[in-house]
Parts: C-alpha cells; sequence; structure tokens
C-alpha cells in the first residue's frame, strides 16, 4: 500500500527540491548591491499606492464558501458514482435528493446575486 | 502494521492539544477556528486509525471521518461568515472584545 | 537494507514532524496568514497520514476538502479582515498560561489513560488486507448511512444560506 | 261590584306610592305633596268603599269567605312564605272607617299645617309623606291576609308613630318663635317612648307569630282557624297552658303595646308632641285601633278552649281592659291639657274595646272601635281648632294688646293647650264648638249618639252574660268597670267642656281666640255628623245589621257566639244616668272656675286628685323600676366595659402586644432586616459582584472551564 503512494512522495521530493536548487544557485551566484529602484515593486517605475495588504471584497469568500460546498459535494457523490452499477435502484433517488438539496442551495445563492461577479 | 497503536494516539493526542491550545490562547477568532481544524483532523486521525487496528473489516471508521470533513468544511464556512459579520458590526474579530455575553 | 517497517517509521516520523510542527506553527505564529498557511502543511502531513493508514480514499478528500478548499476559504477570511495580517500583534490572550499549563495537563493525562487502556488491536491476518475500496465507501455511505447522507446535503444548504446572509455586503 | 275586590292592593298601595312620590319627587313643592297624599287617601277610600259595598251586596259568602290574594314572598327552607290581601266582613268594616278618617284628617292637616302661610311648617311636605306612610300600614294591616303582612304593616305603623310624634323635634324655631327647646326636646322623648313602649309590646307579638308559624306552619288566618288546627294548638302545651293560650297572650301583648293598654298606656299621652292630626290619626283611625283590629281578627285564638284557669286568654283581655278603662277615666279627670284629656280618654274608651273582645265579642268591639274612631277624631281635631285658636289669639295679643291685660304680653307661661287658660269659646269658635259638643256626647254615651249604641252593646253583652251565670265573673267586672267608666267619661267631659267652651276667658289668647278656617271646620262637620248618626249602623232596633256584617266571618269556626245583643234597658237606663249626671256635675263644678282658683276636683278629692293628676305616678314608676334600673345597669355596663374590666384588660392585652410587637420589630428590623434579609440579599449581592466576573463574556474561558472540569471528572473517573 505504502508503495502505492511511494511515487508521490518521491514526486513530492523532486518538486520541492528543484526549485529549491534553482534559487539557492542563483542566491549563490547573485550579485548584493541593493539600491531603492531595484528595491521597488515594480521596477517599470509605477509607484505603489497603499500597503500590500488589501482587504478583499466580501464576494470572494461567497465564492469560495460556493466552492467549499460543492466540492463537499463532489466528494459525497464520487462513492455513489463510482458504485452506481452496484446500488439498488433507491440509490439513485437518493442521490438526486442530495443533488436537489443542494441545486437548491446554488438556485438561493442565484437569487441572492451572490454569483454576479461585480 | 509497523507503528505501534500508541504511537498514533499520542501524536494525535498531541495534535489535539495543540489545536486546544490554540483555541484556548489565541486572539484573534479566525485563529481559534484554526485550532478547532486541528482539533477536529486530530479527531479524524483517531477515527482512521481506529478503524485500521481494531475494526479494519467495518468501513465505520472511514465512514464517520468523511462526515466529519463535511460537517468540518460546513462549520467552516457558517464560522467565518460569523466571524466576518462580527468584523463588520464591530471592526474586530478579536475574540475579548467580542464580549456581547459580558456582564 | 531498510525493512517495510524502518520506510514506515521513517515516513511516520516525517510526517509526524510535519503535522506536529505545522500545528505548532498555526498556534504560535504572530501573522494570522503564516498561521493559515501553517495549518496547511499540518493538514497535509494529515493526508500523509491518512495514506501511511490505507486509506487513500480519505487522503485524497482531506486533501480536496481541507487543503483544497476550506484552507482557502480561511485565507479569503483573513484578508477579507483588514489589517489583522499587517499588525504584529500579539495574538495570545492573557489566559494563554493557564491554558498552556491545562492543555498540558491534558496531553499528559491523555497519554496516561491512553497507555493503560487495553487496545482490543485486531489479529494480524485481518490488519494485513484492509482492501477497502471507494465502490464499498459508497455502497455503505447510499446504503446504511443514507439518512446521514441527505442529513449532510442539509447541513450544507443551510451553512450556505446562512453564510451567505450574513457574510454579504449589505 | 265584585271587581273592586280585584282593586284591594290599591288600597294600601295609594297611599305607600303617595308617600314614594312625596319623598322621592316632589318634597321641594308643598302644596303640590299635599295634594298628592290627600288624592293618594282619596282613592283609598273611593276604592275601598267600593270593596265595603260590593261585600255587603255579596251576601254572606262574600262577607265569611271575602276575597284573596297571594303573593309568594319569602323562600323559608322547604316552604315558602307567602304575604296576602285578603278582604271579608270584619276587613270591610274597617275599609269604610279607615281611609275615610284618614282623609279627613289629611284634608284637616292641610290647613292645620299652615299650607302657604308665613308660619308654615318648614316640612310640611315630609308631614304629608309620613301621614300617607302611616295611612298605607294601617290599610295593609286591615286587608292583611296572614299575620306576616299584617306584621309588616303593624311596624310600618310603629316607624311612622316615631316620625310623626316627634316630628317637632326639628322644628324651626326661626318660624315657630314660640317652641322653645324643652319642647322640642319632649317631642324626640315622646317619639322614642312610643317606639320603645310599642316595640315590647312588638316583640312579643313576633315571639307569638313565630310560635304559631312552628306549631302550624302557616300564618294565614283562614288555615289558622280551620277547627283542626285550633284544636292542635290546643292540644299542644307551653308554659302549663295550652299553646293556643301562650300564642294568644303573646299576640295580646302587641295589642296591648299598639292599642295602649294598662300597663303600657303610658307612651299614648306622651304622643300628643305630635302635632295634633297625628294625634288623631293616631287615637282614631291607625295606630290604636290597629291593637284591636289585631285581637279582633285572631279571637278564635282566644277563643279556643277558653277557660278560666287553664286557658284564661280571653279572661285577661278583659281584665286588662277594665283596668285601662277606669284607669283612663280617672287620669283624665286631673288633666289640664286639652289633648291629654282626650288622650286618656282614647285610653280608657280602649279599654272598652278591650273588654267587649275580652267578652268573646269581635262585634262589639269593632263596633265600638268605629264609632270611637269617627268621634274621636272630631274631638281631637276640634281640639287643634281650639289650640290653634288659642295660638292665634297669643299672636294677636302681643302685636296689639289691649290695656288691662297688657302684663300677660310676655307671659311665658302661656300655653295654647292649656284648658285652664281657655274659657268662653263658644263665643270665639261658634263653628268648632257644636261639632265639639258632637263628639262629647257621643264620647259619653248618649242616645242618640255613636257612642250610646256601641258603649252600651259592650255593657249590655256583659251584663247579659252575667245574668246568664251570676257569678263573679269578668262579665259582672266588664259590667262595673264600664258602667263606673261611663259616670268617669262624662264627668271628666263636663269639666273639659266648662273649661274649654263655657265661662269667661281666662287668658287674654282665649279672649282674642278667633274661628279656624272651614278647611278644618268642615272635616269636623262631616265627622260630627257621622257622630251622630254612626251608631245607628249596628242599632239593635235596626237588626243590629253590622253584627251580621261581621259576626260571619268567625261563623266558620264556630266558636263566637254570633247572637246579636239584645237591646238591654237597665244597662242602657243605668248608663245613660250615669253619663247625665256626670256630664252635669262637671259641667257645673267647672262653670265658674276662675283663672288661679284651686279647682273643685281638687277641693274635694284632695291627695287622690295629685295622684290621679300624676297619673297614678305610672310614669315615675316605670322611671324608677325599670328606666333607673336599665340607666344603672347600662352604667354598670359602660363602667365594666370602659373602666374596670374590659377595657383595661384590652388596654393591657393591647400593651402587652404592642410591647411584644416592638421586641418583634427590633427583632425584626435588627435581626430577620438586617440580617436575614439584607444580609441575605448583601451576601447574594456580593457574591454576584464577584461571580460576574466569571462571566466574562469570552469564550474562551468559558471552553478553559468546560476543559478544566472535564479534566476533573476524568480525573474522578479514573481515581476514585
Amino acid at each position: 500500500m505504502l508503495s502505492e503512494f511511494a511515487f508521490v512522495g518521491v514526486l513530492i521530493v523532486f518538486a520541492s527540491l528543484l526549485p529549491i536548487a534553482g534559487l539557492g544557485f542563483a542566491w549563490l551566484v547573485r550579485p548584493k548591491k541593493p539600491n531603492p529602484i531595484k528595491k521597488s515593486t515594480y521596477e517599470c517605475g509605477l509607484e505603489t499606492i497603499g500597503g500590500t495588504w488589501v482587504q478583499f471584497r466580501a464576494q470572494y469568500y461567497i465564492f469560495a464558501l460556493m466552492f467549499v460546498v460543492f466540492d463537499v459535494e463532489a466528494v459525497f457523490l464520487l462513492p455513489w458514482a463510482v458504485a452506481y452499477d452496484q446500488l439498488p435502484a433507491y440509490a439513485l433517488i437518493e442521490a438526486v435528493i442530495f443533488i436537489a438539496i443542494l441545486a437548491l442551495a446554488l438556485v438561493y445563492a442565484w437569487r441572492k446575486d451572490a454569483l454576479r461577479w461585480s | 502494521m509497523g507503528i505501534p497503536l500508541y504511537w498514533w494516539l499520542a501524536v494525535a493526542a498531541a495534535l489535539f492539544c495543540l489545536g486546544l491550545y490554540g483555541a484556548l490562547s489565541r486572539k484573534n477568532a479566525i485563529g481559534v477556528l484554526l485550532g478547532i481544524e486541528l482539533m477536529l483532523n486530530a479527531v479524524n486521525i483517531n477515527l482512521v486509525v481506529f478503524w485500521r487496528y481494531i475494526t479494519p473489516q467495518a468501513l465505520t471508521g472511514q465512514i464517520f471521518a468523511m462526515f466529519v470533513i463535511g460537517i468540518a468544511a460546513a462549520e467552516a464556512a457558517a464560522g467565518l461568515a460569523i466571524i466576518i459579520a462580527a468584523y463588520r458590526q464591530r471592526d474586530t474579530v478579536v475574540v475579548d472584545e467580542l464580549d456581547m455575553m459580558h456582564w | 537494507m531498510l525493512t517495510n517497517q524502518m520506510v514506515q517509521i521513517l515516513v511516520f516520523v516525517i510526517l509526524t514532524i510535519m503535522t506536529l510542527g505545522g500545528g505548532l506553527g498555526v498556534v504560535s505564529s504572530r501573522n494570522l496568514f503564516h498561521s493559515a498557511l501553517f495549518l496547511v502543511l499540518s493538514l497535509v502531513g494529515v493526508v500523509g497520514y491518512y495514506a501511511l493508514l490505507d486509506a487513500g480514499f480519505l487522503a485524497v478528500v482531506q486533501l480536496l476538502i481541507y487543503v483544497g478548499a476550506i484552507a482557502v476559504l480561511i485565507l479569503f477570511a483573513i484578508m477579507l479582515s483588514r489589517g489583522l495580517m499587517a499588525r504584529r500583534q500579539h495574538q495570545r490572550n492573557e489566559q494563554w498560561w493557564i491554558a498552556a499549563l491545562v492543555v498540558l495537563l491534558v496531553f499528559v493525562v491523555l497519554l496516561v489513560v491512553l497507555g493503560q487502556v487495553d487496545w482490543p488491536v485486531a489479529d494480524e491476518q485481518a490488519l494485513l488486507s484492509p482492501n477497502v475500496s471507494v465502490g464499498q465507501l459508497g455502497q455503505v455511505l447510499l446504503g446504511p448511512y443514507m439518512i446521514p447522507f441527505e442529513v449532510i446535503s442539509v447541513l450544507l444548504l443551510a451553512a450556505l444560506v446562512g453564510a451567505i446572509i450574513l457574510a454579504r455586503e449589505t | 261590584m265584585g271587581f273592586f275586590f280585584n282593586l284591594t292592593p290599591f288600597v294600601p298601595l295609594f297611599p305607600l306610592l303617595a308617600f314614594a312620590v312625596i319623598i322621592l319627587f316632589t318634597h321641594r313643592n308643598n302644596r303640590l305633596s299635599s295634594n298628592i297624599a290627600i288624592g293618594g287617601i282619596t282613592l283609598s277610600t273611593v276604592i275601598a268603599w267600593g270593596i265595603v259595598a260590593a261585600t255587603i251586596a255579596g251576601g254572606e259568602r262574600t262577607r265569611t269567605e271575602g276575597w284573596q290574594l297571594s303573593i309568594p314572598w319569602l323562600p323559608a327552607g322547604t316552604s315558602v312564605l307567602d304575604i296576602g290581601l285578603a278582604v271579608d266582613g270584619l276587613s270591610a268594616a274597617m275599609l269604610f272607617m279607615v281611609p275615610f278618617v284618614c282623609l279627613m284628617i289629611f284634608i284637616y292637616s292641610q290647613g292645620y299645617m299652615n299650607l302657604g302661610k308665613a308660619n308654615q311648617d318648614p316640612r310640611y311636605a315630609r308631614f304629608f309623606a309620613y301621614m300617607s306612610l302611616f295611612a298605607a300600614g294601617m290599610l295593609g294591616l286591615v286587608v292583611a291576609r296572614d299575620l306576616l303582612f299584617a306584621f309588616i304593616s303593624w311596624e310600618v305603623m310603629g316607624l311612622c308613630s316615631y316620625l310623626l310624634i316627634g316630628f317637632w323635634s326639628f322644628r324651626n324655631r326661626n318660624t315657630e318663635d314660640h317652641i322653645d327647646e324643652a319642647q322640642v326636646d319632649r317631642a324626640k322623648k315622646a317619639g322614642l317612648k312610643a317606639f320603645i313602649t310599642t316595640g315590647i309590646g312588638d316583640v312579643l307579638l313576633l315571639a307569638g307569630i313565630a310560635l304559631l308559624y312552628s306549631y302550624t306552619g302557616t300564618l294565614t288566618f283562614r288555615e289558622l282557624f280551620q277547627p283542626e288546627t285550633l284544636a292542635a294548638l290546643q292540644q299542644q302545651t307551653l308554659l302549663g297552658m295550652p299553646a293556643v293560650t301562650v300564642i294568644a297572650l303573646l299576640i295580646f301583648g302587641g295589642a296591648v303595646g299598639k292599642s295602649a293598654q294598662f300597663p303600657l298606656h303610658v307612651w299614648l299621652p306622651d304622643a300628643m308632641e305630635g302635632p295634633t292630626p297625628v294625634s288623631a290619626l293616631i287615637h282614631a283611625a291607625t295606630m290604636v285601633a290597629a291593637g284591636v283590629y289585631l285581637v279582633a281578627r285572631t279571637m278564635p285564638l282566644f277563643i279556643a278552649g277558653f277557660d278560666y284557669t287553664s286557658a284564661p286568654a280571653l279572661y285577661w283581655v278583659a281584665i286588662i281592659g277594665a283596668i285601662t278603662v277606669l284607669l283612663g277615666a280617672t287620669i283624665g279627670l286631673a288633666q289640664d291639657d286639652i289633648k291629654r284629656v282626650l288622650a286618656y280618654s282614647t285610653i280608657s274608651q280602649l279599654g272598652y274595646r278591650m273588654m267587649g273582645l275580652g267578652l268573646g265579642g269581635v262585634v262589639v268591639g269593632i263596633v265600638h272601635l268605629l264609632t270611637h274612631a269617627f268621634f274621636k277624631a272630631l274631638l281631637f281635631l276640634g281640639a287643634g281648632s281650639v289650640i290653634h285658636g288659642m295660638e292665634h289669639g297669643h299672636h294677636a295679643m302681643s302685636h296689639h294688646a289691649p290695656g288691662d291685660l297688657a302684663e300677660s304680653r310676655e307671659d311665658e307661661s302661656f300655653n295654647a293647650n292649656d284648658m285652664k287658660q281657655m274659657g268662653g269659646l263658644r263665643h270665639r269658635m261658634p263653628r268648632t264648638v257644636w261639632p265639639y259638643l258632637f263628639g262629647t256626647l257621643a264620647l259619653v254615651g248618649l242616645a242618640p249618639f255613636a257612642g250610646f249604641w256601641s258603649k252600651d252593646e259592650i255593657l249590655g253583652e256583659a251584663f247579659v252574660g252575667w245574668q246568664h251565670t251570676l257569678a263573679i265573673d269578668h262579665h259582672l267586672l266588664v259590667w262595673l268597670a264600664g258602667t263606673v267608666g261611663v259616670f268617669l267619661t262624662a264627668l271628666y267631659m263636663g269639666r273639659q267642656l266648662a273649661l274649654v267652651f263655657w265661662g269667661r276667658p281666662r287668658h287674654q289668647a282665649a279672649a282674642q281666640a278667633h274661628e279656624s278656617p272651614n278647611s278644618r271646620t268642615v272635616p269636623l262637620m262631616i265627622l260630627a255628623g257621622f257622630a251622630l248618626v254612626g251608631g245607628f249602623a249596628n242599632a239593635p232596633f235596626l237588626g243590629s245589621p253590622l253584627h251580621h256584617f261581621m259576626a260571619d266571618i268567625h261563623q266558620a269556626s264556630h266558636l263566637v257566639n254570633v247572637a246579636a245583643t239584645e237591646f238591654n234597658f237597665v244597662v242602657a237606663g243605668m248608663s245613660t244616668i250615669l253619663a247625665v249626671t256626670g256630664l252635669l256635675a262637671g259641667w257645673l263644678l267647672y262653670r265658674n272656675y276662675q283663672a288661679g282658683q284651686v279647682e273643685p276636683f281638687k277641693r274635694y278629692l284632695g291627695p287622690v286628685f295629685t295622684v290621679l293628676e300624676r297619673k297614678y305616678y305610672i310614669d315615675e314608676f316605670y322611671q324608677l323600676a325599670i328606666v333607673q334600673p336599665v340607666v344603672w345597669l347600662a352604667d354598670q355596663v359602660f363602667n365594666f366595659d370602659y373602666r374596670w374590666v374590659i377595657d383595661p384588660f384590652v388596654n393591657l392585652v393591647a400593651a402587652i402586644g404592642r410591647w411584644a410587637a416592638d421586641i418583634s420589630g427590633v427583632f425584626d428590623s435588627v435581626a430577620i432586616d438586617t440580617f436575614l434579609v439584607e444580609g441575605v440579599a448583601r451576601a447574594f449581592n456580593a457574591a454576584g459582584r464577584w461571580l460576574r466576573y466569571t462571566q466574562t463574556g469570552r469564550v474562551q474561558n468559558y471552553l478553559l472551564v468546560v476543559v478544566v472540569t472535564v479534566l476533573m471528572l476524568v480525573g474522578l473517573y479514573l481515581y476514585l
């Protein structure tokens, strides 16, 4: 079992090492002569206005919320989809009810204009 | 299984205690929520560990873990919405200042 | 040559460092944004645990929902509350030291209690082959756990509606 | 004619309505009020006479069974007390007299109370209201079907007598300048005396009624007088006598009070303190007639099982009557007040009626009541006329006094009622003297005036009764007392006539007195007519019509001797001789009486006269034997109550209580309030003040508490 995830582990290790190696090499070879222009955020000359920690709009949160809900829906529907041919007929009805209830959530969000990107 | 059950339980307990500490000591409401997430994960680890070590034939542990994750998602969504609403109203998310039930 | 058990222990230790280290970061970081990132690290460690415990589907679920969705949600929420991340303010309240003592006590008690319990661990044969497929999960989920399955959808509906009402800018 | 019976309720109702209307609505309008009162009694009279006519026309059956009306009134346990009205011969006879005499008196009163004059009585309207209520009470009694309604009417009369006798206790001295404080005081006392004295009788009557109801379960006269009911009452024994006798005596006790028989007669002379029309009403039509009527009405109870020794109810009626006749007549000899003479005359005449009833003669008693009502009303109204004449004379005298009698102008001793200050008034009041003379002759009992027939019937019945037995029994007693009474009556009336109307004026007021107006003299004349002819209603040579008219009523009980008395020349002749003798003696002795002289009776009788003048000292005796002991007892009770035992004890208890309360109060305020109540409150307050810090409102504090608690529970679980 563990061996099945070994590839994932090796991938993670390599995926982590490669950027670290690149950045580390660059860090080793770069000259260290900072000046104000070089330290500015955008070297093209545009001045930044305000802090970098800007406040997000609540609408982003709503989208993230919708994403979480339907993410969970997908996770719960996956076992049903996998086992679909082994399940009795009423399981379909259950799933439809499940989807319908969450569709209600979608309709509600829609009616409240939560999906409008403004 | 190469790893003793006790180790797992100890790790889960440690994670739970970390989460508990976070929930008890963080000033920020979102920090408290993070601590709670940790505690939920500790519980989930326990559920899966008990499934794996004690009742590997029954799927109860995994199903429960799934439900916990689903509920945690709902909890995070609602809890964060509350925090946002409270922030709008009181301009703070410091739990100490969210003391409307104060004497 | 490393035995299977030694590899397992090695992975366990690495994952434990990730998980508990991440957890420690979550509760001790002064910057809330960093706390959230530490949480992600800790949750990824838990994903590893699930993989180590032969619960592959759960590992995927954990990754998808926790790391993919909830953590993002938390980050959004943090960024919604302006100025929280910028200020390096004290993130501990005045009762933190009591909490630390109590939690430490809880931890000790838990360790002691958990050590004293004679766990009814299944026999070797059963432990070796916990073949659980996603299909089996689906059958259980839509069979005996039919009602909780539907209730989860209602819970999500309620959470969504409540969250929209609370979070929407009026 | 029969429909008049259905109007019976209106006979007492019209005066009652008049009373209510006057009191409630019209009391500010004097003329209207008196007219309403007169109108009420007029309607009553019309209906009553209609009823009388209907009774006469209805024949024997109507007279015996009459007419009845019953109204369920008081639910008393399982039974219901009915009140009702009934008319029979006896009622009808009374109905002929009562409303008519009342009407005469009302008309007379309108003038007497000085309607529309400067000295009109300030409570004029109220007077007529009371008079109406009085009449309503009497009429109610007359038409009562049962003892209950009779008693109610009886008590209404008692109240009215109190109100009217004491009427001038409120007299406004600004308008009646010659009324002094003493007179107001006397009026008050007289009212109270009448009320209390008759009240003694009323208590006995009520006891009798209650006994009767407990034995028979009914109060309706007709049911009571069923032979079987009376027989059952005779079977019962109470106080060693048949119950019926005890009850009869108790009822007679009520009559003694109301009809002013010895020994409860004392209120009647004092009742003269009321206005004269009230005296007339009381003496003639209402109050004193009520007692006689009640005894006549309940006569079967007296007669049932009559026996001298074992059931002597009737005997006592006769004895009391005889005593009263002599008592009243003798006292009447020595009174100077014109109205007092008449008052004692009334007492004496009431005695005659009781004697008649005591012989078992319902009819003779009632007939004398009827005739007496007319001529006594006449005499009182005549006396009132005289008194008014005297007052006018006094008034005139003080305004333009002639020379020779000027010294008596401010005469404080002037008393308009005093016969000794009158004299020669027949010249000043020619229209008063004749009716008065008629009344006197009727009272004395000279043929053919009313009193002759009715009085001689009583004496005749007694004499005939005695002739049957020749024993020394109540027949002889009645005859002797009655015959002596005739002489005495003639004597005091002769004295009165001589003092008032003959001789010469002994006071300037008498010399200047003048005749009363028509409103007063016309009723006098009408009544005088009745005094002249009233007796023929039962004259033996006309077949004693009233006798048959009334005797029928008790025929049902088969107990009353219904034979009409034969005219007895011995009796009649004897009483006529005595009456003429007495009248002449009185007139001759007093004809030339001068002011300041010792009066003739006093010359001849000496100390006896003084005893008579002081009314046998009965009032003094009551004062000494009853009033003073009662007052003394009341004082002792008062002292016991206020000074010696009860109040000191109460005060002591109160002091102890207060002392205990003080202690308790201190304990309360210190121990309870400060320590317990406030202490607890403070403790909780402090606890709350401290404990509220646990309610920080901070979620994390709570969570910490939860964790610690769980930890402790785990510890408990593991190590205990």
